[in-house]
């Protein structure tokens, strides 16, 4: 019964994934906004475990997101690695191994300190990338020529193929999210999240659970990155901007933090509204300013961003039946 | 070797500029408990409002009391509208709340004056340059050397004798206790925001003789401050000092031996400061 | 009309409910000791009376105004001065500094002077940063910031925590001497003892509950309760 | 209490594990859908007797797994996986109906190699439900004439309406804003002129008298590339898949350009370039779908060259400043071998990373040099700071001072009195109204419009516009191989620069480049007059020659 339970959200979840691009399609975009989104969503699942689930803010994502991507790709353009899924698999560690050194450090501190420190060793990723290492990256044009992905002798070639492919990637890394989240180590993450003093007290190695936490982003990071090559054959420099890390942070809070789907709806959202604003005749260019507003409105007003605001209504709505028991 | 000697002090004017950007950071940092994402931003909003006072009356010393009014009353409007609501906020949300604002306040300034670099030329009377030791140095960047270190005096003078000095010092370790001993620290608060951002102006209109006045000027700055407040210690007024000396050492002298790295050298120092003393050089333990 | 009224408070600490219709009042000169185990609200109930915490029900009143809801720099600024359990000195400035910054808002403050004379060992110190202190010396510090405003009431939040016997004894002359000026001092003390050394009457707080008020004398012949909530 | 927390973190190391277990059995439960690769299905009943045989095949696993392995391969065949053929055999078959029967087999993959591929567009035409496959069956019937075309990019998808549509990518916030603001400007222009047969439009042969493009009004959407790589490709594939765009065009830096230019190749769609310098864009990284209209770096070289010698003398010392990336490697090197050939010598190049904004370390060394002209390769807001600087320096008063690419709006940042004597080249320069008529149109049908004077970019935007609008008028259809196959032709398009054309070995225009030398700021008539135009140099006379540039141009299809 609780087995039946834990398998709807994973099937509404795939029942989604199926529809996704009919739904993008209908608001005016394609298969590639959809796989994007994506994308998106991957990397911020990372992001959401920990900024929703541990609390800590990252400034620094598109580091592992750059690195993972760049790795991957690099060992694919040039037949180094001839499966994709190697490939991916070898760029989701290196930015996990990334991520591990720069959580190392960056966690030695909390709060903005913390988030002060992931950006700027972002910036010193940015900057590797671009100098000293832009023999490998391709510097300030990237690297282009990504192959699309070929998993058990199956070609995804097709945009529509290559979709299924993230898809079936996304939902992969969305159960397996939800079983850390799930874990007793999720658990303890929330704990820190709700107090990391108390946690400590309570015989946690707060600094070591955080550290874990933060490498599984950093490769979640680092798998989306790849994606992003697979999907659009080509991967910009401009995944290692400060750019990047606040673009997926302000996704994150607008879907809502703590729900993992939060960074999908936001990815959605802010895609569709750029696109959206963009071709509105009287804003065009001014398209950043009115989604930086919506933004501080978003987090002034709704702490809990879309999908939290949502789940509380839900809640209240509900609130007449015996509410579920939670998993704590 | 005198060029090592010209590189210290391309290194020791840069400094001065990032310590005084970075002390508008770490005191407001200090005081409020969160880090200023729309410091760069608001650097840039000085260069833009010293800018247009320059291009009207082509005197630099009212473009810098324009810089300084105009963010100071910046500052005052947001934390009045914005900041306040967050007082009671977990700090990422107060991160979250002002890079949302650095946005808003870039694409305004694009709105209003267009994505157009601006025009900020070297004031006439520091245009030239003068021979220090057999080489020729440029007049301006001593001149914001010496700029920088009044202003640092002046902050000085402030911070360590008077009350409001007294006052915000001791709110940075802990304003509750100032609060609980009956001062309005509220007022403080949107006093030293707003003193905050009339640093970041002030330096965006002393530094853009330098640059290139658009809208996108101020990021690049943003990070580099973080990282001298970093280096320094948070909430340290000398440590901010430090720390943008040091930083702008680490970036001219190891862009004459490989340029490269200077900007990869930068944070390699950050993260050993932070190995051998995570609180920064001058930081106080158990803060942050 | 009482100095101090608490008049049914209930706060809440987050989603934890702490205090629980906590009624209570201090007289004009008086000294209460709020007394009760670790974690029964007694500083929950200290914070809430300074507005560091606001009551979600009930309300707080003192010499006639409501000051629940107010925040702290107003309610100090009325006459109630807390000193933190965690006494809170001011690290990075000097001895003299933290007295001057207590005294800055204050209406009529005491002189330096009066200070020092009351604190000799202060004095000595007036020049070092508030992090050198010892132990007792912060507390000195943090008792004498609240006297130099001349505060109405005093909030002493566990006074000799963490001291040694010998300036437990020192402090302990101190506040009587306080008390016997005719000072108004709500004290919380785990100290048992002490405290009811220095109370003329007593609240025992368990569970964010009130469950008795008594005078010291009355309490002392009931060793069931001492046990039951106080451990002694 | 206690006891809970302790019973949470005595099993927190068992975790990773339990975490490992989740990752193999999803990874496993996923993978089944790729093993039915013989069920046959071709409909959403299809999917659902896939997923029943599934079901017989996983007996073991319980009845939500099977659910998600259902979903999945319904995912799969509802966004047009092919599950039942293994892609040998899938090549196999589409070279046979691509022989066979090619206007019917529209949604067949047509031959080509795996490997080359990023894109399969036949497929993708077929847009996700199956459906298409009969809408593109319904188009080809309407349209004999062309149904013996094989497909190609968005021909005919894209053609088959009243209009067609073009993409417009321009950089409207980002450090580059100012100038995508001006490629916004010229191409909103370019196209009204063309729809509207007005303008310097109405002024080219081919299209004189017409209004849209083969009769066809020709839409158009502006996006945002935010000056960074990675949105610019974003906005141009929703271009291209959701609004069939038969062209787009765009991009202020060569990392966007080539980037977009590699897309194009893939999705095979026209790619007219915005603003580009760099030698790579039709060097290395040169594409079939691509044609670049700017200057590049040796023509900007080739034509400077002559005029700095004529203007400084022989065996002048020169020494740079170079941002670190491609186009600036390549700019240096253009005007150093130019320059050396001339009788100059290079002091130093120094290389300042990308982006720099205090560059007073690089010049010490420069103002402490013995060089006697420096030539500032930086550009754009980097070109505006390093070049204050370098002012500041007193550099300007040892050194004459060269900017071989003046950036559109570097003048404004500099100033006249820095830009005074300063010699440089630009893709265009509204002075040149003054020796052709064309430019004296654009001009003043540009001010009529926007109230502002056009600057390089805006002339990139129209004229880029204008070449590809003549090509496929002259080519008499959308289809791209063709219109660029006219391209290469080389017949000339008469523009607001008189005669120009591309090179068919690269796709590097051939045109004339203007030599500007700033003005004295008391010369100036109007805020923007910031140069003189000192010569108009042949394009012929300064092309790299084609065996230099390694261009390898990609297959038509």
């Amino acid at each position: 019964m609780a087995r039946a339970r834990g398998a709807i959200v994973p099937l509404a979840m795939l029942v989604f994934l199926v529809a996704f691009p009919t739904l993008v399609g209908f608001a005016g975009g394609g298969v590639t906004l959809a796989a994007r989104i994506l994308v998106l969503g991957l990397f911020g699942l990372g992001v959401d475990l920990l900024f929703g689930f541990t609390g800590l803010l990252s400034f620094g994502q598109a580091a592992f997101y750059g690195t993972g991507g760049f790795v991957a790709g690099y060992l694919l353009i040039h037949h180094i690695v001839p499966s994709t899924i190697l490939a991916l698999a070898i760029g989701m560690l290196v930015a996990a191994v990334a991520g591990l050194v720069v959580g190392s450090l960056a966690l030695r501190q909390v709060g903005v300190y913390f988030a002060m420190l992931t950006l700027a060793f972002s910036q010193l990723f940015y900057f590797l990338d671009n100098s000293p290492l832009r023999e490998l990256t391709g510097g300030e044009n990237g690297l282009p020529g990504v192959p699309r992905a070929e998993v058990f002798g199956i070609h995804f070639s097709s945009l529509q193929e290559t979709y299924a492919f993230i898809a079936i990637v996304y939902f992969i890394g969305f159960v397996v999210m939800r079983r850390i989240v799930a874990s007793p180590f999720g658990h303890v993450l929330r704990a820190i999240l709700d107090n990391p003093i108390r946690a400590a007290a309570a015989g946690h190695d707060v600094y070591r659970y955080k550290l874990v936490a933060f490498t599984i982003a950093a490769a979640y990071a680092g798998l989306a990155g790849g994606l992003l090559g697979l999907f659009q054959g080509y991967l910009p420099p401009d995944m290692f901007t400060i750019d990047q890390s606040g673009q997926i942070i302000v996704m994150e809070v607008i879907g809502g933090p703590g729900t993992l789907v939060g960074p999908l709806i936001g990815a959605t959202v802010w895609i569709y509204l750029s696109q959206v604003l963009q071709n509105i005749g009287a804003i065009g260019s001014l398209w950043k300013l009115v989604l930086g507003l919506v933004f501080v409105l978003l987090i002034t007003g709704f702490r809990r961003g879309i999908a939290g605001g949502v789940s509380t209504f839900l809640q209240q709505w509900q609130r007449r039946e015996p509410a579920p028991v939670p998993s704590e | 070797m005198h060029l090592i000697e010209a590189q210290a002090l391309n290194g020791l004017a840069l400094g001065a500029v990032l310590s005084l950007v970075a002390l508008g950071l770490t005191i407001v940092f200090g005081l409020l408990g969160f880090v200023n994402f729309a410091h760069g931003a608001l650097f840039m909003v000085g260069a833009y409002a010293g800018w247009v006072v320059y291009s009207q009356t082509e005197n630099f010393f009212l473009a810098m009391v324009a810089a300084l009014v105009v963010t100071f009353i910046v500052g005052l409007v947001i934390e009045r509208v914005l900041i306040r609501m967050y007082y009671r906020r977990p700090p990422e949300d107060q991160i979250l709340v002002t890079y949302g604002l650095a946005i808003i306040l870039v694409e305004i300034v694009r709105a209003i004056f267009t994505g157009v670099t601006r025009q900020m030329p070297t004031p006439a009377w520091a245009a030239g340059t003068v021979q220090l030791a057999g080489i020729f140095y440029p007049q301006y960047r001593l001149v914001l050397i010496v700029i920088a270190a009044v202003t640092l005096a002046i902050l000085y003078v402030v911070l360590f004798r008077t009350r409001i000095g007294l006052i915000v010092r001791a709110g940075i370790d802990d304003a509750l206790i100032v609060n609980i001993l009956g001062v309005n620290v509220n007022r403080t608060f949107l006093l030293v925001f707003a003193l905050g951002a009339a640093i970041a102006g002030f330096s965006g209109i002393v530094d853009a003789p330098l640059l290139a006045v658009n809208p996108d000027m101020g990021t690049d700055l943003l990070v580099q401050s973080f990282v001298v407040v970093v280096i320094g210690g948070v909430g340290s007024f000398f440590g901010a000092i430090l720390g943008g000396l040091i930083a702008g050492e680490i970036i001219s002298l190891t862009t004459a031996f490989a340029a490269d790295y200077s900007s990869v050298a930068l944070y390699a120092a950050m993260a050993l400061v932070l190995i051998v003393r995570p609180q920064g050089l001058l930081g106080v333990e158990g803060r942050a | 009309m009482s100095l101090l009224e608490v008049d049914a408070v209930n706060t809440y600490y987050g989603d934890s409910h702490i205090l629980f219709d906590v009624s209570m009042r201090v007289e004009e000169g008086e000294v209460v000791a709020l007394l009760g185990r670790n974690g029964s609200g007694k500083t929950t109930t200290m914070m809430t009376v300074m507005g560091i915490l606001t009551p979600r029900s009930g309300e707080v009143r003192f010499a006639g105004h409501t000051i629940s809801g107010r925040q702290p720099y107003e309610i100090a600024g009325l006459g109630v001065q807390l000193v933190p359990d965690t006494r809170r000195i001011v690290k990075t400035i000097t001895v003299q500094e933290n007295l001057e910054l207590a005294a800055f808002s204050a209406k009529s403050p005491w002189s330096l002077a009066r200070i020092y004379e009351t604190f000799p060992r202060l004095e000595q110190r007036k020049s070092f940063m508030g992090r050198s202190l010892s132990g007792g010396e912060q507390q000195m510090l943090a008792i004498a910031r609240a006297l130099i405003r001349d505060a109405r009431v005093l909030l002493l939040d566990e006074p000799f925590e963490g001291l040694a016997p010998i300036i437990v004894r020192d402090l302990l002359e101190t506040t009587k001497k306080l008390a016997s000026e005719g000072r108004t001092i709500l004290i919380v003390e785990q100290n048992v003892r002490a405290a009811l050394l220095l109370a003329h009457r007593t609240y025992v707080l368990s569970k964010g509950h009130v469950v008795l008020e008594a005078t010291p004398a009355d309490l002392e012949a009931r060793p069931d309760v001492m046990h039951r909530y106080l451990g002694v | 209490m206690q006891v809970k927390r302790n019973a949470l973190a005595g099993s927190g190391s068992s975790a990773e594990p339990r975490i490992v277990a989740a990752l193999t059995t999803t990874a496993a439960r996923a993978a089944c859908c790729f093993v039915v690769r013989n069920v046959p299905l071709t409909t959403a009943d299809g999917a659902h007797s896939a997923a029943l045989h599934v079901i017989r095949s996983v007996e073991p696993y319980d009845i939500p797994t099977v659910a998600w392995i259902a979903a999945v391969t319904a995912t799969l065949s509802a966004v047009g996986v092919n599950v039942r053929h293994p892609p040998q055999e899938r090549v196999r078959v589409s070279f046979k109906d691509a022989t066979a029967a090619p206007s019917a087999k529209r949604g067949a993959t047509s031959p080509r190699k795996e490997t080359d591929l990023p894109v399969n567009r036949t497929e993708f035409l077929k847009t996700g439900l199956g459906t298409a496959a009969g809408l593109g069956l319904a188009g080809a019937g309407w349209d004999w004439a062309r149904a013996a075309e094989t497909p190609i990019g968005n021909y005919p998808a894209g053609t088959e309406g009243s209009s067609v549509f073009v993409g417009l990518l321009c950089d409207l916030t980002g450090s580059y804003s100012a100038d995508g603001e001006d490629l916004r400007k010229g191409y909103l222009l370019a196209l009204d002129d063309l729809n509207n047969g007005t303008g310097v439009m109405a002024k080219i042969a081919s299209l004189a008298g017409k209004k849209g493009l083969l009769g066809k009004k020709v839409e158009y959407k502006v996006a945002d590339t935010e000056t960074k790589p990675d949105p610019a490709v974003q906005h141009a594939t929703e271009f291209i898949t959701q609004n069939k765009a038969i062209m787009f065009c765009g991009g202020v830096s060569s990392a966007e350009v080539i980037a977009m230019a590699k897309l194009g190749q893939q999705q095979k769609v026209i790619y007219m370039t915005g603003a580009s310098g760099s030698n790579d864009t039709t060097g290395k990284d040169c594409q079939r779908y691509c044609f670049r209209s700017q200057l590049d770096a040796y023509m900007v070289a080739a034509s400077l060259g002559p005029h700095l010698v004529k203007a400084y003398g022989k065996n002048r010392k020169a020494i740079y400043l170079t941002p670190d990336y491609s186009y600036g490697h390549s700019l240096a090197n253009s005007m150093k071998a130019e320059t050396e050939k001339l009788g100059w010598k290079t002091v130093a190049d120094v290389v300042a990373p990308f982006p720099t904004s205090d560059y007073s370390s690089y010049l010490t060394n420069i103002a402490n040099s013995d060089a006697d002209v420096f030539i500032n390769i930086e550009f754009g807001n980097d070109g505006i700071a390093s070049t204050k600087q370098a002012a500041q320096f007193g550099i300007m008063k040892k050194m004459q001072l060269v900017i071989p690419n003046i950036s559109t709006y570097l003048p404004d940042g500099l100033g006249p009195e820095i830009m005074q004597g300063v010699y440089g080249t630009q893709d265009w320069y509204w002075r040149l109204q003054d020796r052709y008529p064309l430019s004296k149109i654009f001009v003043q049908d540009f001010v009529g419009r926007w109230k502002i004077r056009p600057r390089w970019t805006a002339h990139i935007a129209y004229a880029q516009t204008a070449i590809w609008a003549d090509a496929v008028t002259r080519a008499g259809t959308f289809n791209p191989v063709n219109v660029i196959k006219t391209l290469e032709e080389g017949k000339p398009t008469n523009l607001m620069l008189g005669p120009v054309h591309y090179r068919a070995g690269d796709h590097q225009q051939v045109r004339p480049c203007p030599v500007l030398l700033g003005k004295k700021p008391s010369a100036m008539e109007g805020k923007d007059d910031f140069f003189d135009v000192v010569d108009v140099v042949p394009g012929e006379r300064v092309m790299q020659p084609l065996e230099d540039t390694s261009c390898k141009l990609p297959a038509y299809s």
